[in-house]
C-alpha cells in the first residue's frame, strides 16, 4: 500500500504506470538502436546529447510535431481509431502486472489470464489500421498480423498453462513465490523456448516481422500513419516488448527472487527483475539483428506443425507429473529430452532435400 | 447496372486478384525498378517488370564522343563493378585497334578488377541479406569491407565510384607505393568481412527455409532465358569467361569457378559468396606475380585515338554476368555504334517466368537474387 | 568527329575472308543452298545473311547438332546510313564456339523476323530495339516499348536523330551578368514557339485514354458476362486490338492529309521548335530567378510565359508583321550583342585592374580593397551607361 | 537451431568488436593524393595570375560540357617582343610588369560543378604542366576537401566565375601549394582548415579576409537557427515566401537581380543573392531587401562583427 484510502493508492500507481508508460519507449528504442549499433559494428546514435542518449527525445519531439497525415480515401474513423485500439490493450494488460512483490497496480487472482485475454485484443488494431488506410500494403500486412497473433496466441497460452499447473495459480505473485530458489525454466525449457519464440511473434521481431516487412509490405499496417499516431504504434510495439519480457522473466526466471533466497529486500527484488527483463528485452534485439525473417506460410506452418504439438506435450508431461506425483527432475528430463527434439527436427527440416515446395503455375500464363 | 447476379458460390468466397504496384520507389527494387504483382492472396499470379527509369542513352552518348570521353560513360552503367565494365570497353578497342597492353597494366587491371568482383558481391550479400528480412546486419559488414576496398580505389584512381582509369593500351597512373600491401591488408579484412556474412546467412535455418528450394532454375531454361554469370553457375553449368574464353591475363591464374546444383535462390547466394574468396585468390596470386617495374601503357598511343575500320563483340566477366560491348568503328575518333549487353538486362527479363507462382515474399528475394543494377539494365 | 565517322557514303573497309576451320565452314555446309557471306571482325566470325533466309539460318544454328548455337549473347541494331542492321551473337555451350550473325531492313521496310520463339532472351532484346530503331520484328509476342511505357514515337538510337542540346548554364550566366552590368532592360519574353510537339502528345494522350476507355469497357463488359481472369484478360486484349486498329486505319488518312512535309523535315522543325520553346522556358526561368520568386511562383511564371507562347504562335503560318520585325531585329543581335560583350569585358577587367593596382599601392585590406574596385567598377557602368 | 545459434555468435562476436564509424565532422579521413573533386582552377600566386593559357582543351575535351572557355586574351603582364627589361624598368619605378610566363589568358573560365561527372580529363589534357609554364596545371581536380562544401540552394550558383574558380586556391594558399609542389605528397593534405569550417556550415561564402574560425556558440546558434528557422519566422508572422510582382514592371527592372562579376563570390549565398544588396538596385526591391536582410540574418549566422 502507497497510500491509506484504496483510491488514493490506485490513483498513485495508475499515474505511476502513465508517466512511465510512454518514457519506456524512448530508452528501449535508445537501447535497441545502440545495441544493434554495435551488433553491426557501429556507434549507433551519437550526436544528441552525450552518447545519443537524447536522440529518442529529439525523435519523439519530432514525431509529435509531425503533420498528422490521413490519405484521402481512408476510412476516418476506423484510420484514426486503430492506434489507440493497439495501444490501450497493451497498457491495460500492465495493470495486472506486478513487477516486484510489493509494487503492482492490483494483484489479480486471474492475473496470467487477464493479461493474456487483454493483449491480444490490439490484433482488432492492426486489422483496422491495414483496412481503413486503403492501402494494398497496409491490407496485406494487416492480414498477416492478424493472422499471425491469432495463430501464436495458442502457443502462447499453452506455454503459460503449463506453468499454471505446475505452479497451481493463475496470480502472478503467487507463481513466482511458487517458483522460489528454482525457477520454471529448470523444470519446463521446452514452455520457456515456445513462450519466448511465441512472444516473438507476438511483439513482430525479427523473425516473425512478417506483417511490418519493410522489404515486402513496406510497414504493413502503419505505412499511411504518420507523426503521433504513428509513434502511439511504435509506443505499443516496445511496451508488448516490455510485458513479454517482464511475463516471461516473471513465470520462467522466477521475477524477483534469486538462487540465494526468497527473501530479498525490495531494492534487490527491483534489481533482479530489471536484470531478469532486461535479458530478455536484449536477446529480442539481438535476434532482430541476426535473424532473417520467415514467410507467412513457413510462419503458420511452424506454429501449428512445430509449437502447437510440442506445447501440448509440455501440457500432457506436466499432467503426468501431477496425476502421478512424479519428482520435478523427471519432467525437467521429459522437457529437456523434447525440446532437444524439436532442435534437432527444425535442424533436419531446413536441411532436407530440396523439393519444390510452393503450388507452382502448370506454366507462366501467355503474356499479356 | 448487371441485372442479372453471377450465380452464388456455395463453399468459396469469391476472390479478385490484387494488383500491387512494387517500386519505382520500394525499399526491396534495389534502385528505380518496378514491377506489377498481380497477387491471389499472398501468391503471384502475374508479375510485368518495368524499367527503364534510368535510362540515359548512355550508347547515344557514347557515340557522339571520341574514345576518350566514352571511358566515363562506362563506369556509369554498372556502378557496382565500374573496372569490369571499363575493361570491357578496353577490351573491345584495344582489339579493334590492334594495341597491345603492356603486362604489368594487365596485373592491374586483375587486381583492380577482382577487387571491384569482391566488393559488388559484398554489396549483393548485404542487399540479399536486408531483402529476406535481416535488419541491416549483413548490409552493414558489406559495406564495412566495401569501404576497405573503395578507400584502396580511391588510392588509386581518386575517385570512390567512377574511376575513369583504364585508358586504351594500359591504366591512367601507375599504381601509388605500398599499394601490393595494403591490397593484402584489404584481402584480409574481406576475408574476416565473408566469414561473418557466411556466419550470419549460410547456415541460418530461417535463411535456409527461405532460400532452399525456391525458384529452381534448370540449365535448359538459363541458357535460354539469356542468364550469364553466377545466374548461371547456379544452375549447374561451368561456364566462366574467365575459363571459357580468356581474355587478358586469366589464364595464368588458378582458380576455381563455383557451380550451384539446383539453380535455386540459395544456390545463387553460395555461388556468389565463393567467388568471393576465389576472386581473393586471384588477387594474391596477380600481387605474386606483377612485376614491379615496368611502362603501364601500350607505346605510340596518341592522345586523340583512331581506330581503323572494324567490328569486334568483346565481353568480360563481370559480377552480374556476361558484359559485352559490340563496337562498330569506322575509322573516326569515335566509336560508329556501341552497343552494351548487360547481364541484368537479361537476368532480368526473365523475371516474369521466376516470379510467377511464388509467394510475394519470394518474389522479392528472387529480385535480390538476381542483384540487378538498374542503371546498367537501362543503361 | 561525328562528321567524320558519320559519312553516308562512305565505304565500308574491305571483308577479310574468315580462316578455314571456323563454325561457318559448318554453316555452310549445313546450309549449302543459302548464300551466306561471311568475314572476320577483330573478334568472332560473322556472317551476313538475308533477311529472308533469317529464320531459317537461325532455326538451323539453334537446333542442328554440329551448331548448336543455344546461347543468344546479344542481339543489336545499328544504323549504317543506308539501312538498319540487326546483329545476333550467338553462342554454343556445347562446342564452345561464338558466331555473329547479320542481317539487314530498309529504312521504309524496318521489318525482321523475330527470333524470340528461339531463345526467350531475344524477347526483350527485340522491344529495347524496336524502341530506339523502329525495327519491327515479326511474330514477337509482345512488342510494347520496354525503357519508356508509353514510347517516344522516334527513335533515338537511329543516327537521324540529333543528340539534344544540353542547357546552357554558362551562357545564361553570362548573359545575365552582361545585361546587369550594361543595364540594359531584358528583352519582353516574346519567343515564337508552336505547339507542335504538344499536339503531338496530346494526340498520343488522347489515344491513351481511349485505349484507356475501351479497356475498361471491356472489362466491365467480361465482369458482367461472368468470364474468369484468363478469359477477360483475353477478351480485353480483343478490345484494345480493335481500338488499335481502328486508330491504324485513321492514321493513313490523316498522313495523307498532312502529306507534305517528308517526315525527316516534320522531326527536324519538330526538334528545332521544341529548341526554340526550351528556349523561352529558360528566359522565363531565369527572369523570375532574377525577380526572386519561389520555386512555384517560378513555375507559374513560366508556364504563363509558355501559354502566351502557344497562344501567340496558334497560327503560325500567319505571324503579323510587328511580330515579324523583333524577330528580324532580334536575329543579326547576338553576334554583335558577343562582340560588344567582349570588348565591355575586356575594359573592364583593366579598370579591374587598375583599381586592384591602385588599392594594393595603397596598401589597403582586401576588404577594402574588394571594396575599392566595386566602387570603381561602378564608375565604370555609370560611364558606360 | 545451431544455425540460429551460430548467427546469433556471429552477431555477438561483431558485437565485441571495435566499431569502425568514423565520426565524420570531428574526425575526417586523409584524403589520398590522387582524390578528385571540384575542377579548380589554379592561381599563380606569384605572378597574381591564373595559371591557365586559355588554350580550351580542357573545354574540348570535356564530355559533359562542363567547363567553358572564352578567350584567350593577350597576357599585359607577358614580355612583348624585343622586351628590354631594363628599359621597363626605368619607366615602371624600377619595376618590370612583364613576367609571366604566360603569353595568353583566358578571358572567362566557367565551370559548372553541378555538371561535372569528375573525369578529369581536363587535367590530364591541360598543357601548363610544361616547363615554360611552370610546371603546374591549370585544371586540378586534386583538391577533393574542397568538394564537400559544394552544397548550394541554386543550380546556378554553382557557376563559378574565375575569382570563384580561384577562391579556394588562393584562401588555401599554403595547403595548396603543398598539394600542388612538383612533387606531390604521400597522402593528400587534408585541409582542415577553419575557413572551410566556417563556409561548410553557415553556408555563406565570404570574402577571404572574413573566413575565420567559428567559436562553439557560434556554431550551436548555426544549428538551431537551421533548425528552427521556420518556426521563428512563423512565430514572428514574417512571410515564408516572397510575394510575386504586382505587375510586369519589376520584371524588367532587375530587382534583386544577378550579382555582378565582382560580388559572385558572394553571390553564391543565397542569403545574399536573394537580399538585394547588390548595387543597382531599382526602387522596386526596396521592400524584397528589408526582407531579405532578415532572411539573411538567419541564413548568414555570425555577421561582420
Amino acid at each position: 500500500m502507497i497510500a491509506d484510502n484504496p483510491w488514493v493508492d490506485a490513483l498513485v500507481r495508475l499515474g505511476v504506470l502513465a508517466i512511465a508508460m510512454p518514457l519506456i519507449p524512448l530508452v528501449l528504442v535508445y537501447l535497441e538502436r545502440k545495441v544493434i549499433g554495435r551488433i553491426q559494428m557501429r556507434l549507433g546514435p551519437m550526436r544528441v546529447g552525450p552518447h545519443g542518449t537524447l536522440q529518442t527525445v529529439a525523435d519523439t519531439i519530432k514525431l509529435l510535431t509531425k503533420e498528422d497525415l490521413r490519405p484521402r480515401s481512408a476510412d476516418r474513423w476506423t484510420f484514426e481509431l486503430a492506434p489507440f485500439v493497439v495501444v490501450v490493450p497493451t497498457l491495460v494488460a500492465f495493470v495486472a502486472l506486478p513487477f516486484t512483490g510489493g509494487f503492482f497496480i492490483r494483484n489479480l487472482a486471474l492475473g496470467l489470464f487477464f493479461i493474456v485475454a487483454v493483449s491480444g485484443l490490439s490484433i482488432v488494431g492492426f486489422l483496422m489500421a491495414g483496412w481503413g488506410s486503403d492501402n494494398k500494403y497496409a491490407l496485406l500486412g494487416g492480414a498477416r498480423a492478424a493472422a499471425q497473433l491469432i495463430s501464436y496466441e495458442i502457443p502462447l497460452v499453452l506455454a503459460v498453462l503449463a506453468v499454471a499447473m505446475i505452479g497451481g495459480s493463475l496470480n502472478l505473485e503467487e507463481l513466482v513465490n511458487q517458483q522460489g530458489r528454482v525457477p520454471f525454466i529448470i523444470w519446463q525449457p521446452l514452455a520457456f523456448l515456445i513462450f519466448t519464440t511465441a512472444g516473438l511473434a507476438e511483439v513482430y521481431r525479427n523473425p516473425f516481422d512478417i506483417p511490418v516487412a519493410e522489404s515486402e509490405v513496406v510497414g504493413g499496417p502503419f505505412i499511411e500513419y504518420s507523426g503521433i499516431r504513428w509513434s502511439m504504434f511504435q509506443l505499443a510495439e516496445y511496451a508488448t516488448t516490455l510485458l513479454i519480457a517482464v511475463l516471461a522473466s516473471l513465470i520462467f526466471l522466477g521475477g524477483w527472487n534469486w538462487p540465494l533466497g526468497n527473501e530479498a529486500g525490495a531494492w534487490l527484488q527491483i534489481i533482479w527483475i530489471v536484470l531478469k527483463t532486461s535479458f530478455f528485452v536484449l536477446f529480442f534485439f539481438w535476434a532482430r539483428a541476426s535473424l532473417p525473417r520467415l514467410r507467412v506460410d513457413q510462419l503458420m506452418a511452424f506454429c501449428w506443425q512445430v509449437l502447437l504439438p510440442f506445447a501440448f506435450l509440455q501440457v500432457i508431461i506436466n499432467g503426468l507429473v501431477l496425476v502421478y506425483g512424479w519428482p520435478d527432475l523427471l519432467l525437467g528430463v521429459f522437457s529437456g529430452l523434447a525440446t532437444i527434439a524439436a532442435a534437432y527436427l527444425t535442424y533436419r527440416s531446413a536441411r532436407q532435400a530440396v523439393e519444390p515446395y510452393s503450388p507452382r503455375y502448370q506454366t507462366v500464363r501467355s503474356i499479356s | 447496372m448487371a441485372t442479372e447476379l453471377p450465380p452464388p458460390v456455395e463453399h468459396e468466397l469469391e476472390t479478385i486478384d490484387l494488383n500491387i504496384n512494387v517500386g519505382p520507389q520500394h525499399p526491396a527494387t534495389h534502385g528505380v525498378f518496378r514491377m506489377i504483382l498481380t497477387v491471389d492472396g499472398e501468391l503471384v499470379v502475374d508479375a510485368d517488370p518495368v524499367i527503364g527509369y534510368m535510362h540515359r542513352g548512355g550508347e547515344k552518348l557514347s557515340e557522339n564522343c571520341d574514345y576518350r570521353q566514352a571511358i566515363g560513360y562506362q563506369d556509369r552503367t554498372d556502378y557496382l563493378a565500374q573496372f569490369n565494365t571499363e575493361w570491357t570497353y578496353m577490351l573491345a578497342v584495344e582489339k579493334v585497334g590492334g594495341i597491345e597492353v603492356p603486362e604489368r597494366a594487365e596485373y592491374i587491371r586483375v587486381i583492380l578488377g577482382e577487387l571491384n568482383r569482391i566488393s559488388s558481391h559484398f554489396m549483393f550479400a548485404g542487399a540479399f541479406g536486408t531483402d529476406i528480412g535481416l535488419f541491416g546486419t549483413p548490409f552493414m559488414y558489406s559495406f564495412r569491407e566495401r569501404e576497405r576496398i573503395q578507400d584502396l580505389f580511391e588510392e588509386v584512381t581518386g575517385e570512390r565510384m567512377m574511376y575513369n582509369y583504364f585508358r586504351p593500351g594500359g591504366v591512367a597512373w601507375d599504381i601509388p607505393d605500398g599499394f601490393k600491401d595494403k591490397v593484402r591488408d584489404v584481402l584480409k579484412e574481406a576475408q574476416q568481412g565473408i566469414d561473418d556474412l557466411d556466419g550470419l546467412m549460410t547456415e541460418n535455418e530461417v535463411f535456409l527455409a527461405r532460400c532452399r528450394g525456391l525458384n529452381p532454375v534448370s540449365p535448359e531454361e538459363a541458357i535460354n532465358w539469356g542468364f550469364s554469370g553466377p545466374m548461371l553457375r547456379a544452375t549447374g553449368v561451368k561456364h566462366d569467361l574467365r575459363r571459357a574464353e580468356p581474355y587478358s591475363i586469366y589464364d595464368r591464374f588458378d582458380f576455381d569457378i563455383p557451380v550451384g546444383t539446383s539453380g535455386d535462390v540459395y544456390d545463387r547466394y553460395l555461388v556468389r559468396l565463393e567467388e568471393m574468396r576465389q576472386s581473393a585468390r586471384i588477387v594474391e596470386q596477380a600481387l605474386e606475380q606483377i612485376p614491379d617495374e615496368g611502362p603501364i601503357m601500350a607505346p605510340g598511343i596518341k592522345r586523340v585515338l583512331r581506330l581503323p575500320h572494324g567490328e569486334v563483340y568483346a565481353r568480360t566477366e563481370t559480377p552480374r554476368g556476361e558484359y559485352g560491348i559490340y563496337l562498330i568503328s569506322r575509322g573516326g575518333e569515335g566509336p560508329y555504334r556501341l552497343k552494351i549487353r548487360s547481364p541484368c538486362f537479361c537476368n532480368l527479363s526473365a523475371l516474369r517466368n521466376m516470379a510467377v507462382g511464388n509467394y510475394m515474399a519470394d518474389a522479392i528475394i528472387i529480385l535480390g537474387s538476381i542483384d540487378i543494377v538498374l542503371c546498367e539494365v537501362d543503361r | 568527329m561525328a562528321e567524320q565517322q558519320a559519312h553516308p557514303g562512305q565505304q565500308q573497309a574491305t571483308l577479310v575472308a574468315p580462316p578455314p576451320g571456323t563454325v561457318v565452314d559448318i554453316f555452310k555446309e549445313v546450309l549449302s543452298d543459302i548464300e551466306l557471306t561471311p568475314y572476320q571482325t577483330a573478334g568472332d566470325v560473322a556472317i551476313v545473311v538475308q533477311r529472308e533466309d533469317l529464320p531459317r539460318v537461325m532455326k538451323t544454328a539453334k537446333e542442328h547438332p554440329r551448331l548448336a548455337l543455344d546461347y543468344l549473347r546479344c542481339l543489336s541494331g545499328v544504323d549504317t546510313y543506308k539501312e538498319l542492321e540487326v546483329v545476333y551473337h550467338l553462342y554454343s555451350f556445347r562446342h564452345k564456339h561464338s558466331v555473329q550473325v547479320k542481317a539487314s531492313c530498309s529504312y521504309d521496310e524496318p521489318h525482321m523476323p523475330t527470333v524470340s520463339h528461339l531463345w526467350q532472351t531475344a524477347n526483350w532484346h527485340e522491344r529495347e530495339t524496336k524502341e530506339l530503331f523502329g525495327i519491327i520484328f515479326d511474330g514477337h509476342p509482345d512488342l510494347r516499348p520496354l525503357l519508356t511505357e508509353e514510347g517516344l514515337g522516334y527513335y533515338i538510337l537511329r543516327k537521324s536523330h540529333p543528340l539534344a542540346e544540353i542547357e546552357e548554364w554558362q551562357e545564361d550566366y553570362l548573359k545575365l551578368a552582361a545585361e546587369l552590368e550594361a543595364k540594359t532592360k531584358p528583352a519582353a519574353a516574346a519567343a515564337p514557339a508552336a505547339p507542335s510537339e504538344a499536339e503531338d502528345r496530346a494526340a498520343k494522350v488522347a489515344l491513351a485514354q481511349k485505349k484507356a476507355a475501351a479497356i475498361k469497357k471491356a472489362r466491365d463488359e467480361a465482369r458482367a458476362k461472368g468470364l474468369s481472369t484468363e478469359e477477360e484478360k483475353a477478351f480485353v486484349q480483343q478490345a484494345l486490338r480493335a481500338v488499335e486498329e481502328e486508330e491504324a486505319k485513321r492514321a493513313p488518312v490523316a498522313a495523307s492529309a498532312a502529306a507534305a512535309p517528308t517526315p525527316t523535315e516534320d522531326r527536324a522543325a519538330k526538334v528545332a521548335l521544341a529548341q526554340k520553346k526550351a528556349a523561352a522556358i529558360k528566359k522565363a526561368r531565369d527572369e523570375a530567378r532574377a525577380k526572386g520568386l519561389s520555386m512555384e511562383e517560378e513555375k507559374a511564371f513560366v508556364q504563363q510565359a509558355l501559354k502566351a507562347l502557344e497562344a501567340e504562335a496558334g497560327p503560325p503560318p500567319a505571324p503579323s508583321a510587328q511580330a515579324q520585325a523583333p524577330a528580324a531585329a532580334a536575329a543579326p543581335a547576338p553576334p554583335m550583342d558577343r562582340a560588344a560583350k567582349i570588348a565591355l569585358a575586356q575594359k573592364k577587367a583593366t579598370v579591374i585592374k587598375k583599381a586592384r593596382d591602385e588599392a594594393r599601392a595603397r596598401g589597403m585590406s582586401s576588404e577594402e580593397e574588394r571594396r575599392f574596385v566595386a566602387e570603381a567598377l561602378k564608375k565604370f557602368a555609370a560611364e558606360q551607361g | 537451431m545451431l544455425g540460429i545459434l551460430k548467427s546469433l555468435a556471429t552477431a555477438m562476436s561483431a558485437f565485441v568488436r571495435k566499431p569502425v564509424t568514423v565520426q565524420y565532422p570531428d574526425q575526417m579521413r586523409k584524403l589520398p593524393s590522387r582524390n578528385r573533386g571540384l575542377p579548380l582552377l589554379v592561381w599563380d600566386h606569384e605572378h597574381d595570375e591564373p595559371v591557365c593559357i586559355g588554350c580550351r582543351q580542357c573545354d574540348d575535351i570535356c564530355p559533359v560540357e562542363c567547363i567553358t572557355v572564352i578567350g584567350p586574351v593577350e597576357n599585359a603582364n607577358y614580355p612583348p617582343k624585343d622586351h628590354d627589361e631594363q628599359a621597363c624598368k626605368a619607366t615602371n619605378n624600377g619595376v618590370c610588369p612583364h613576367i609571366s610566363p604566360r603569353r595568353t589568358l583566358p578571358e572567362r573560365f566557367l565551370i559548372d560543378e553541378d555538371r561535372c561527372m569528375r573525369c578529369g580529363l581536363c587535367e590530364v589534357v591541360c598543357p601548363t604542366d610544361q616547363e615554360r609554364y611552370g610546371n603546374q596545371k591549370a585544371v586540378v581536380l586534386g583538391t577533393g576537401h574542397i568538394s564537400i562544401q559544394s552544397s548550394v540552394y541554386d543550380r546556378r550558383e554553382n557557376v563559378l566565375d574565375l575569382e570563384g574558380l580561384t577562391y579556394h586556391s588562393r584562401v588555401l594558399k599554403l595547403e595548396l601549394n603543398a598539394v600542388m609542389g612538383t612533387k606531390p605528397p604521400e597522402e593528400g593534405l587534408l585541409v582542415n582548415s577553419p575557413q572551410a569550417a566556417g563556409v561548410r556550415l553557415s553556408g555563406v561564402i565570404r570574402s577571404p579576409t572574413e573566413a575565420r574560425p567559428l567559436s562553439t556558440g557560434t556554431r550551436l546558434k548555426a544549428r538551431l537557427l537551421k533548425l528552427y528557422a521556420p518556426l521563428w519566422l512563423r512565430l514572428r508572422g514574417l512571410p515564408r515566401k516572397k510575394k510575386p510582382p504586382a505587375n510586369g514592371e519589376a520584371l524588367s527592372g532587375g530587382a534583386a537581380g544577378w550579382p555582378s562579376l565582382s560580388e559572385s563570390v558572394r553571390g553564391k549565398t543565397k542569403a545574399i543573392a536573394r537580399s538585394g544588396r547588390v548595387p543597382k538596385i531599382s526602387d522596386g526591391g526596396e521592400k524584397a531587401q528589408a526582407e531579405g536582410e532578415e532572411e539573411a540574418e538567419l541564413v548568414e549566422t555570425d555577421k561582420a562583427q
